[in-house]
């Protein structure tokens, strides 16, 4: 299994801060999909993406147990 | 995770986040602090509200304060940035560079900053009478907005 | 003389410097803290002595602020320097300047202190364990030895 | 009478924070020379010189009651 993070405008969009789907063997840009399809937000292309809380490209392949976590564009400081 | 790089819901003292930094070698100390400005781009905000990945936050901060020990192999770092809800002038984020000479602690601090801005996962959320936003840019150039477009222009 | 521009013999609090120049139109506070620093060109410093002549350099502080309005008028100055005696780490000045947006207060910030060496009357004396010298130099550059060369290359 | 004031290195060597002498008509510089001569106080010269609290140059004609302070390269900060 694998959790899924969302944060800001995600976490308001989808009403929820983490689900747990399985993931493992699917890219990120795949998991984007789905997850478009899945929660009618768009807004997860514009975002970054972290596996195990490091920054990942779109087409890495996310394995068991991975936790990924959707950033959109950030406004700290 | 290190005390020198934080992510806090208690108010930051700059005093503290100084402490961390100070040190004999180090004749200079820049600080930046970021606080919550009541007018941005003609709108009045009455609050806002910081979340952050924190532990991936705290490890990003980290990782600045490590790029800038390469850059100026002299200077030490403390980044303190607090989350939830902040009213008009309470400090988001304390940033303390302490160097032998002061031109380095400036030119450090100012780095600090923006990649804060770049890489670290925080967001802040703007709230006004007439509405709400998610803050969606990495150097604060532009804002996108959040789902209720038809509020974006009353200012 | 204004409470933003003093100079005084008591410690400085950075949180009370920090505070005189925060408000609601301000988002970042800069702030640089000059530090007293163990080793300088190779040599150890026990204490140091700071001197002023406090009305003239108070007059000066106060025209530091006011060149910094005219150059950034959004910004917002405060200067506090101590006198006397100062152990290794204590802090002998605390600049802060609040501006609405960040970079215009790093900027002012720098050129604050770099003008306090410049125009500012007041003096250091570095006391070590084989002498000791009024630093006589306005942007650390250089120094000039107080009557007794023959220690001054000792280090 | 005239107030001249000395600071750092100079306070130092001359032994005193202040002396009062009769300064008004003279120049500055007239003034550095006195002072060098009867202090042994060559180092008056490279010091910077404010009359009532302001830079003042060389040339400058003190006036009576006007205060003379002596300014050491400055070494604040």
């Amino acid at each position: 299994m694998n959790k899924i993070l969302f944060f800001a405008e995600l976490q308001e969009n989808v009403g929820k801060e983490s689900i747990e789907i399985e993931a493992a063997g699917q890219s990120i840009k795949q998991l984007k999909e789905y997850i478009e399809q899945e929660y009618n937000l768009s807004k997860v292309h514009q975002s970054m993406t972290a596996i195990n809380e490091e920054f990942a490209p779109n087409d890495e392949t996310i394995k068991e147990h991975d936790t990924i976590a959707f950033i959109p564009p950030v406004s700290g400081g | 995770m290190s005390r020198h790089y934080c992510i806090t819901e208690e108010p930051i003292s700059i005093e503290k986040t100084v402490s961390l930094v100070t040190r004999p070698e180090a004749g200079a100390v820049n600080t930046f602090i970021g606080t919550v400005r009541e007018i941005t781009q003609g709108k009045r905000t009455l609050y806002l509200e910081y979340q952050a990945y924190k532990s991936m936050a705290e490890k990003k901060l980290m990782e600045i304060g490590e790029e800038i020990s390469e850059k100026w192999p002299e200077a030490e770092t403390a980044i303190i940035h607090r989350t939830g809800r902040l009213e008009i002038e309470d400090i988001a984020v304390v940033i303390a560079v302490s160097t032998p000479h002061r031109a380095d602690s400036y030119e450090a601090s100012r780095y600090a900053i923006e990649r804060i801005k770049e890489i670290v996962p925080i967001w802040k959320k703007e709230h006004w009478e007439d509405g709400e936003e998610w803050i969606g840019n990495q150097k604060e150039t532009k804002a996108y907005a959040a789902g209720k477009p038809e509020e974006e222009d009353i200012s």
